[in-house]
């Protein structure tokens, strides 16, 4: 049977069956979406589903193991643990999401200019990518975290973001400058040129729609890489400051001297994060499945 | 006790090899003694230092002229003196030095040495850092009259002033060396100390062989010793419950304490005291509404000391309710007394029922702030939790922020800060240290609520040169009042030092202070 | 030596083969194959039955999709697991069924009884083994050569299948070679154990028509030498006609006709076969004003229509083709068709003959009108890198992929434009489109020079020129609506003043390429290749455009679709007064639709004239070996043509040959001819030739 | 070749210059300085003029821009400087912590390759299988957890089953190899880990990639046993793209292993990274930046060397 290799059949194109289809072809993946939305869910209503204050101290009620109350212990505040993950996976989720959001779109943006434009433009771009690319992530992010002026807006720490969104933006962009450059020898692109429509038009109308897919994968699996800087951070006490709930936060500090007395104080929050990183790599691997022709049976 | 001590004045003291207590066993020689030290010098001089990290790494290596007598804290004894002599009008002080001292590079130490390194920190050359150069400044001159002999005439009164000389940062160089490089203390090691320098691997360990050529008898009693930076408090940890490290001078918090107790049983040793050290908070009285005192008490009000000694006790190096001195010493405020000043209730309904109603009258009813606060996990984060949560039941959001050592120190001297949780760190008790920090800004830089108070200013003053103890004493107590009233800034809870060690380590001293007790000359092991 | 030894390997099995003479080589019986695919299972072969004699060359014919290859496939047990599977039938191999065997039984024979050649010589070599050792590999394997021996054998194998130097060649790896080579290579490994059956899957499809030639020559010539069985999978009915012996025609998953060529050819007896050969452009042939067409797309093979496959789109349907079940019958000795009017068509009773072509019909000569483009010397060089690029290197070679280019075209003609891959036809279109800046010379524009004009300046003459692509699935943005696509340019020029009117004039356009309003909601994914070249050039219509450039439009197309669109471009050209540049490799194509042709070499122009007089009369020698390469899908007239490939490769653009760049093959080059480029000279009215020697 | 590589060298200047000045400018925005914490760390009181003394003997009064040149001037005579916080040649500073982090990189890579060549092998070759799925799982686990976690899981494991620790200073391996490697094994699996699952993932894809080439094809078609045809033509082609990962991988692990050298206490280039930003020893920091750079290009060009080895199509290209 001779290969079609027609592009792959757009997710945007069937809104409808998309979802239902993704499921079927992809349980896996279908599974960890239920994950994020729960994730979604419980970082939206945060207020609602954790059953406790995740800020409230109660000195008369440290290091309490499991239990009907407190579902996963307290911890050396007598804080509830549960609470604090709910709560931490809002922390989470608004951080990776925006950090993610952030830098993809920037590096999307410019792998598409840079692959539209070509000559000095792209040259320069992947010049400066190169650059940041040279750093490794947590090294780039450490500097930034460091270098930058903390700004706190929303209760989010600005800084935060742009340390988590800097390393990504080289990566996206090289991965969707490949993609953007299979789509600039396109023959609808040039019968877009040929119809001498303007740059913009051309990029953002048809050039831009057809990166969607290497964008949305790799969104997904940065938002899993962001999820994970930011408790890398805050474990190193770069990032989120106490008593903000914050997975890598909490088993920061003396966390780990509780182990033998209380060793949910480690298990809880690590497994939160594994857990979402965990369902953000799998949708992402699982979409790039579903949305890459080439391992289509 | 201590002031009887330093105006009695006569007072000579034979070292003679400290004689162990009776209950103790007789130490036995020999042995590596392997310990953790959480935190790494950047350079070896003691006088441009600040840090225990120097001390713990480079005190094993030096002598001073005197130093505190741990076991009967805080009295004096010599330590390079053999004796000294203090004039009655406290203008002259002559010391004794020991014959026979070697440098570890084999020549011998004269009273010459001791001029040069005091030269080197009232005075320092250029190049040369001296953080404690005024507290040296009110001696006049030095004499060595032989090479025995170092007097000290001084300029001013100066009542703490033997406790200066027993100060551990006053480390005794060669003036052969100074004269080569002033700097040359930074980047080697020539002492008379117990211990001869053996290698500083940057970032792992610093070891010591045991110097055969001591000037006191029979030490020390260890062949050498490795002290292991160890960065990570799970991390120092883990190895002193592993056995590879026998213990940590500095001090641990109770939950890391409980945690090697109930791992290691009686395997491992643990001794307490209270701490020299202190967190403060302090509001920054150029910043509004901070220029408000009703709001910096309602601030201080509504935290729950009593409260908060009790759980952060558990978890925290925090412990002790105290005011401008260390609870427990002869100046403290009595904590009957205490408990009547400004911020200390025990009744908290009512103190924060209060503290809104000043809030309010203020016109800040439900005030937000940043509170500055330095990235350390002990204590620093717990006491910036528990602010947060104690203003929070007054309806104040305070929005937490920590920062790296350079940044949190860039912040606070720039001024531009709300409210910052600052630390005091002091290596004994004496009044002159401890108020310092509470002086008018433009004479104590350090003094974070950046307030101008001549009143404290004419207090201190009187104070420093008042011989008297109990005028003294009447004079610290008026001093905190007016501070608290003022509400500036006010200790949150004093530190309390936990050691742990070994059980096998025998021959060490706990004290108040984490900057005293590091030569490990008497340390030996019980194997 | 290489004799004695084939002999010598022929002669082993021939005692066994002996006693079965009578059993063909091959025999396929009621073969099914299946795909699961995420959309469903697609019963991708139907139950067919064939045989193969030995040395014979069968042919199997058919369409995209129509299950040729995968009825091959699943011979050789090579379908793509797990989604492909036989489910039901037998492939009998000297009398041993193949689909029984265990998969190691049956990788022995693959490489040794049977080999397959693919279609893709750029792909089907391994890129990091050299040559030698992907050749010596089924030596080592089956007949447990040595190296020494493997070694020897291998440079008797290059040097049968015309590769020369092959000690070089050895050691060399895929990407050093070019794709004729790499070709000749795969037909060494097939030889290589001297099988006694050959799959060739589209061997030819992807090399240029020379080439093409040389090989088909090459497997022909083998096959008889060697007495090896060849089945040969195309769709290209002009290389069944100089091959095959027998050809079997597939259509939706089923064999629907077979016989020998001359049967398939001459005497078609299904109405597919019939209007497949019908809808080919032919050389041949006087060209007709029409080619005929099959209307109507294949089935979709995952819910095939009951009864005759075909039936939706025969023009003789009846009742009965939907409601019972065909089988192919034998209707002359050798000759089977499936379809239940196979009588009445051997009757002569329901088809006609194909109408006689009006031969008159000659290429309208436009000569007064002022052309409507008119291309001057133009010249485009590309700079490629050579070895890594950066800001320190300046290492850069300089492709002159056009060199001296012009035409003219009037108002209302067609151009075509024809050369072998590489040889700068589409650059041509490109430049002309501005698409890409020449380098030099001048393109003018309805008298307009805009070969410097930038992007805002073309603006306006943009809505003038417009262009249609080779590939229709990548011509289209698959995230746009056709509707969306086709009111694009509209809406950008602002042509429309509502989006009712845009929508009007949307399905106005739809109506104008054949197609249907409802149409305009679909994506292009959900149309077929056809519906989207449709699609394709109503978007070039949309700005009512004077002139178009045709890069490669029907040459991804399917015999049957391919038809209609020609058909398409011709009636539109006549209503709207179009003028075209025709650009395709295919010369039976161009010379259907073309009025002017022009013949393109390695960035220049070996000849222009008009159509017949070029077709009828080639002055350049690389015309006539183009016409001469060209495979004719009539067997009595291919076989009286004596083989004329024509020697050599396509040199490399980066280093073309000095003097006339055609000399390197060309079969009466001179001295002069390596000296000195020709000049373009007039020979003839409207007719151009750039040879020394014409 | 030897041209090539000298070419690729030369590229590799702007990118570092690049490095060089973005860490530059990006470090002289932090508030604060060495200096500070140097002195006043512990909450001493300094007065500002020993601050500012010391500054200038630091050389941290003068402009930024004289600054810069200076640094600049000191990359190119290849002069890191002399660090800040310690007072010592940066390299130094580096080449000590060098052995350690390199030897549980090298360790890693031995770790995550052995394992992730089969790994992802079997999981293409029994795509769509249950296999498959569990080795899915398993290495996007392996990309889930976090490495520091995962070594505070076996720090807390070892001392709670075992009640022992590896050792906590450093010996080199030619003077014990046991002591050497009991210390260092473990942070070698906390991170091997995540490699592993990193290299298995593209051994997989890239392997499905190549099985659908026709090449495979073809030499499936020639009768090539089947495990031949997976060592010899899939897995070769195959493994191209897997160096590219196992080649960058291993030049961010010395740079990644910042947080997992915290939880071992590890005197590695990660800590003290870590150690040098909560310090503002810029000097050191901007040292380390431009040896991980360097680094990071230098292993960037033996990949492209290997390719050129493995792939005769670059090689003959």
């Amino acid at each position: 049977m001779t290969a079609i290799t027609a592009p792959a059949p757009s997710a945007a194109a069937r809104p409808r069956g998309a979802v239902l289809d993704f499921a079927a072809q992809q349980p896996l993946g279908a599974v960890s979406f239920v994950i994020i939305l729960l994730m979604t869910f419980a970082g939206i209503f945060s207020e609602w589903v954790a059953p406790y204050d995740p800020l409230h101290i109660d000195f008369a009620g440290i290091l309490q193991p499991p239990s009907w109350e407190h579902w996963g212990g307290t911890d050396a505040y007598g804080r509830d643990i549960f609470s604090r993950i709910i709560y931490g996976a809002r922390t989470a989720l608004v951080i990776s999401l925006t950090s993610s959001f952030v830098g993809s779109t920037i590096g999307a943006v410019l792998g598409i200019a840079s692959a539209y434009f070509g000559g000095w433009i792209d040259d320069w771009i992947q010049r400066l990518m190169d650059i940041l690319l040279a750093f490794p992530i947590i090294v780039l992010a450490l500097v930034v975290v460091a270098a930058l002026k903390s700004v706190i807006l929303f209760g989010i720490d600005i800084n935060l973001i742009i340390a988590i969104a800097i390393p990504i933006v080289p990566r996206v962009c090289r991965v969707v400058r490949a993609a953007a450059f299979s789509v600039r020898v396109m023959p609808y692109v040039d019968a877009a040129r040929a119809a001498g429509y303007s740059d913009s038009r051309i990029i953002f109308r048809h050039m831009a729609p057809n990166v969607v897919a290497p964008y949305l994968i790799m969104f997904t699996a940065f938002m899993a890489q962001a999820i994970l800087l930011e408790a890398s951070l805050s474990f190193l006490g770069l990032g989120v400051t106490e008593p903000t709930a914050a997975w890598g936060l909490m088993l920061s500090g003396n966390a780990a001297d509780f182990y033998r007395e209380a060793p949910w104080m480690i298990l809880f929050p690590g497994l939160a994060i594994s857990l979402a990183v965990f369902a953000f790599n799998l949708f992402g691997d699982s979409l790039r499945d579903y949305l890459d022709p080439r391992f289509k049976v | 006790m201590k002031f009887a001590l330093g105006l009695a004045g006569v007072l000579a003291f034979a070292i003679a090899g400290a004689t162990a207590p009776a209950d103790a066993q007789q130490p036995k020689r020999g042995g590596t003694l392997n310990f953790a030290i959480s935190a790494e010098t950047p350079h070896y001089d003691c006088h441009g230092s600040e840090t225990y990290a120097t001390l713990h790494f480079s005190a094993p290596f030096y002598s001073t002229l005197a130093r505190f007598n741990l076991k009967k804290f805080p009295e004096i004894e010599g330590d390079l003196a053999s004796s000294w002599t203090i004039a009655p009008d406290l203008m002259t002080y002559t010391f004794k030095l020991h014959p026979n001292v070697k440098f570890h590079d084999g020549t011998t130490l004269t009273s010459a040495d001791v001029k040069a390194t005091y030269d080197r920190m009232r005075n320092p050359p250029k190049g040369v850092v001296s953080p404690r150069k005024a507290t040296f400044a009110d001696i006049g001159t030095i004499e060595t009259p032989d090479a025995q002999t170092v007097v000290f005439k001084m300029k001013a009164v100066n009542a703490s002033m033997i406790e200066h000389f027993a100060s551990p940062w006053n480390c005794i160089y060669s003036a052969k060396d100074l004269a080569a490089d002033p700097n040359a203390p930074r980047t080697k090691i020539n002492g008379t100390g117990p211990f001869v320098f053996g290698e500083h691997v940057k970032g792992s360990h610093v070891t010591g062989k045991r110097n055969e050529n001591y000037f006191k008898q029979g030490l020390p009693y260890l062949d050498g010793f490795r002290g292991v930076f160890t960065l990570q408090a799970a991390a120092m940890l883990n190895a002193v419950q592993g056995g590879q490290l026998l213990g940590e001078f500095r001090g641990i918090s109770p939950a890391e304490r409980d945690r090697l107790v109930a791992a290691m049983g009686d395997k491992i040793r643990i001794q307490e005291d209270s701490w020299t050290l202190n967190l403060l908070v302090a509001f920054n009285t150029t910043k509004k509404p901070f220029d408000d005192v009703r709001v910096r008490r309602a601030l201080l009000m509504s935290i729950d000391r009593w409260g908060g000694s009790a759980g952060l006790s558990k978890i925290s190096l925090l412990r002790s309710v105290g005011g401008v001195i260390r609870p427990g010493s002869p100046l403290a405020t009595p904590p009957e007394e205490l408990a009547k000043l400004p911020g200390y209730s025990k009744n908290m309904a009512a103190a924060r029922a209060e503290a809104r109603k000043l809030l309010k009258e203020a016109g800040v009813p439900n005030l937000k702030f940043v509170l500055h606060n330095r990235n350390l996990a002990q204590p620093y984060t717990p006491a910036g939790i528990f602010l947060v949560d104690q203003w929070r039941r007054i309806g104040v959001t305070a929005e937490h922020k920590q920062y790296d050592t350079s940044p949190y120190l860039a912040t606070l001297n720039s001024g531009n800060y709300e409210v910052a949780i600052d630390f005091s760190n002091l290596f004994m008790d004496d009044s002159t240290l401890a108020l310092a920090k509470y002086l008018s800004h433009d004479r104590s830089p350090q003094n974070l609520s950046r307030a101008v108070d001549r009143e404290l200013d004419k207090l201190y003053d009187a104070h420093v040169r008042e011989t008297n103890v109990e005028k003294r004493k009447q004079m610290v107590r008026a001093f905190e009042r007016r501070v608290f009233e003022q509400g500036y800034q006010q200790p949150i809870l004093w530190w309390h030092r936990i050691v742990a060690t070994h059980k096998t380590l025998m021959g060490w001293d706990m004290s108040p202070s984490h900057n005293l007790g590091a030569q490990l000359d008497t340390v030996w092991l019980n194997q | 030596m290489l004799d004695r030894q084939l002999t010598a390997s022929a002669t082993a099995p021939a005692d066994a083969a002996t006693a079965s003479t009578l059993t063909p080589l091959l025999a396929v019986e009621d073969l099914h194959v299946q795909f699961d695919t995420s959309r469903g299972v697609v019963h991708a072969v139907d139950g067919i039955s064939y045989t193969v004699d030995r040395g014979e060359v069968v042919a199997i014919v058919g369409e995209s999709g129509c299950g040729k290859s995968v009825s091959s496939l699943a011979i050789m047990g090579l379908l793509s697991k797990p989604a492909g599977r036989v489910t039901k039938g037998r492939v009998l191999f000297e009398g041993r069924d193949l689909l029984k065997l265990s998969a190691e039984e049956m990788r022995e024979i693959r490489g040794r009884d049977i080999s397959m050649i693919f279609q893709e010589p750029m792909t089907s070599l391994n890129p990091v083994l050299s040559i030698g050792e992907q050749i010596m590999e089924p030596l080592f394997i089956h007949l447990k050569m040595t190296e020494g021996q493997a070694n020897a054998r291998a440079l008797e194998l290059l040097q049968l299948v015309g590769i020369t130097d092959g000690e070089r060649r050895l050691e060399q790896y895929p990407h050093q070679l070019s794709g004729g080579m790499r070709q000749r290579v795969m037909i060494a490994i097939g030889l290589a154990c001297n099988p006694k059956l050959i799959i060739a899957d589209e061997p030819t499809t992807a090399l240029d028509v020379t080439i093409q030639a040389q090989i088909l020559e090459l497997m022909k010539d083998l096959s008889r030498r060697l007495n090896i069985a060849l089945i040969i999978i195309t769709h290209n009915l002009g290389v069944v006609a100089r091959y095959a012996d027998r050809v079997n025609v597939m259509y939706a998953a089923h064999i629907i006709e077979h016989g020998t060529a001359d049967d398939i050819f001459l005497r078609p007896l299904h109405p597919y076969t019939i209007g497949l050969m019908r809808s080919v452009p032919r050389l041949d042939l006087p060209r007709g004003i029409k080619l005929e067409t099959i209307e109507g797309l294949p089935p979709d093979l995952r819910a095939p229509p009951p009864g005759c496959r075909f039936a939706p789109r025969c023009p003789y349907r009846l009742d009965a083709c939907v409601a019972t079940d065909v089988t192919l019958r034998d209707l002359a000795p050798g000759h089977a068709s499936a379809c239940i009017r196979a009588d009445e068509i051997v009757a002569g009773a329901l088809v006609q003959a194909a109408p006689p072509a009006k031969s008159a019909e000659t290429a309208v000569t436009i000569e007064s009108a002022e052309p409507i483009v008119k291309v001057e010397a133009l010249r485009k060089y590309f700079s490629v890198p050579l070895s890594g690029s950066g800001v320190f290197s300046s290492k850069v070679a300089t492709v002159k992929a056009v060199d001296g280019v012009s035409f003219t075209i009037a108002p209302g003609e067609t151009l075509g434009l024809v050369g072998e891959s590489g040889c700068g036809k589409t650059t041509v279109g490109r430049t002309v489109l501005k698409l890409e800046e020449p380098t030099d010379g001048a393109i003018r524009f309805a008298g307009v020079d805009i070969t410097h004009r930038t992007s805002k300046q073309m603006r306006e003459l943009r809505r003038g020129i417009q262009v249609i692509f080779q590939d229709p699935y990548s011509s289209l943005n698959p995230r746009m609506t056709v509707g969306q696509i086709i009111g694009e340019p509209l809406h950008v020029y602002k042509l429309v003043n509502s989006k009712k009117e845009q929508e009007e004039r949307v399905a106005g356009l739809l109506r104008q390429v054949g197609l249907f309003d409802y149409m305009a909601e679909r994506y292009p994914h959900q149309l077929s290749g056809g519906q989207r070249q449709r699609v394709g050039i109503a978007r070039a219509l949309a700005l009512e455009p004077r002139f178009i450039v045709c890069d490669e439009p029907v040459s991804a197309l399917d015999v049957s679709i391919q038809g209609q669109i020609m058909n398409l471009l011709e009636d539109l050209q006549s209503r709207l007064n179009l003028s075209y540049l025709f650009i395709a490799h295919d010369l039976a194509v161009v010379r259907h639709i073309s009025d002017r042709v022009a013949v393109m070499y390695l960035g220049r122009i070996a000849e222009i004239a008009d159509r017949d007089a070029l077709y009828a009369d080639p002055k350049h020698p690389y015309t006539k070996a183009l016409l001469d390469a060209a495979p004719i899908p009539d067997p009595r007239v291919e076989r009286a043509r004596a083989p004329r490939a024509l020697k050599g490769e396509i040199p490399s653009p980066l280093n073309p040959p000095s003097g006339c760049v055609f000399h390197t093959r060309c079969p009466i080059a001179e001295d002069v001819c390596r000296r000195e480029v020709p000049q373009v000279r007039q020979i003839g009215p409207r007719h151009i030739v750039a040879c020394h020697k014409a | 070749m030897l041209r090539y590589t000298l070419h690729r060298l030369l590229q590799m200047i702007p990118t570092l210059i690049g490095v060089a000045v973005l860490v530059f400018f990006m470090l002289r925005v932090i508030p604060g300085d060495v200096v500070e914490v140097k002195l006043r760390g512990d909450g001493g009181t300094v007065s500002q003029e020993v601050i500012e003394q010391e500054r200038k003997r630091l050389g941290l009064d003068k402009p930024l821009i004289y600054q810069f040149a200076d640094y600049m001037y000191g990359l190119a005579t290849l002069d890191l400087g002399i660090s800040m916080w310690t007072e010592r040649p940066v390299t130094e500073e580096i080449s000590l912590r060098l052995e350690i982090s390199l030897q549980v990189a090298i360790m890693a890579t031995i770790f995550a390759v052995m394992l992730a060549i089969p790994l992802g092998t079997t999981a293409a070759l029994m795509r769509g299988t249950w296999v498959d799925y569990v080795v899915r799982i398993v290495t996007i686990g392996g990309l889930s957890i976090p490495s520091f976690w995962f070594g505070m899981l076996i720090m807390m494991g070892l001392l709670y089953f075992w009640n022992w620790l590896p050792p906590i200073t450093f010996t080199p391996i030619y003077v014990d190899p046991v002591a050497n490697l009991t210390q260092l094994i473990w942070p070698a699996m906390a991170v091997g880990y995540r490699y592993c699952a990193v290299v298995a993932r593209m051994i997989r894809s890239s392997l499905l990639e190549v099985l659908n080439e026709d090449y495979i094809r073809t030499a499936r078609a020639k009768g090539v046993f089947e495990k031949v045809v997976i060592s010899r033509h899939a897995l070769r082609n195959a493994l191209l793209p897997a160096i590219t990962v196992i080649g960058m991988e291993f030049a961010f692990l010395i740079g990644g292993l910042v947080v997992t050298e915290q939880v071992f206490n590890l005197n590695g280039i990660g800590k003290l990274f870590v150690q040098s930003v909560a310090r503002s020893d810029f000097t050191l920091i901007q040292g380390m930046v431009m040896m991980l750079a360097v680094f990071y290009v230098f292993v960037n060009l033996v990949v492209d060397l290997l390719y050129a080895v493995f792939d005769p199509r670059i090689r003959y290209g």
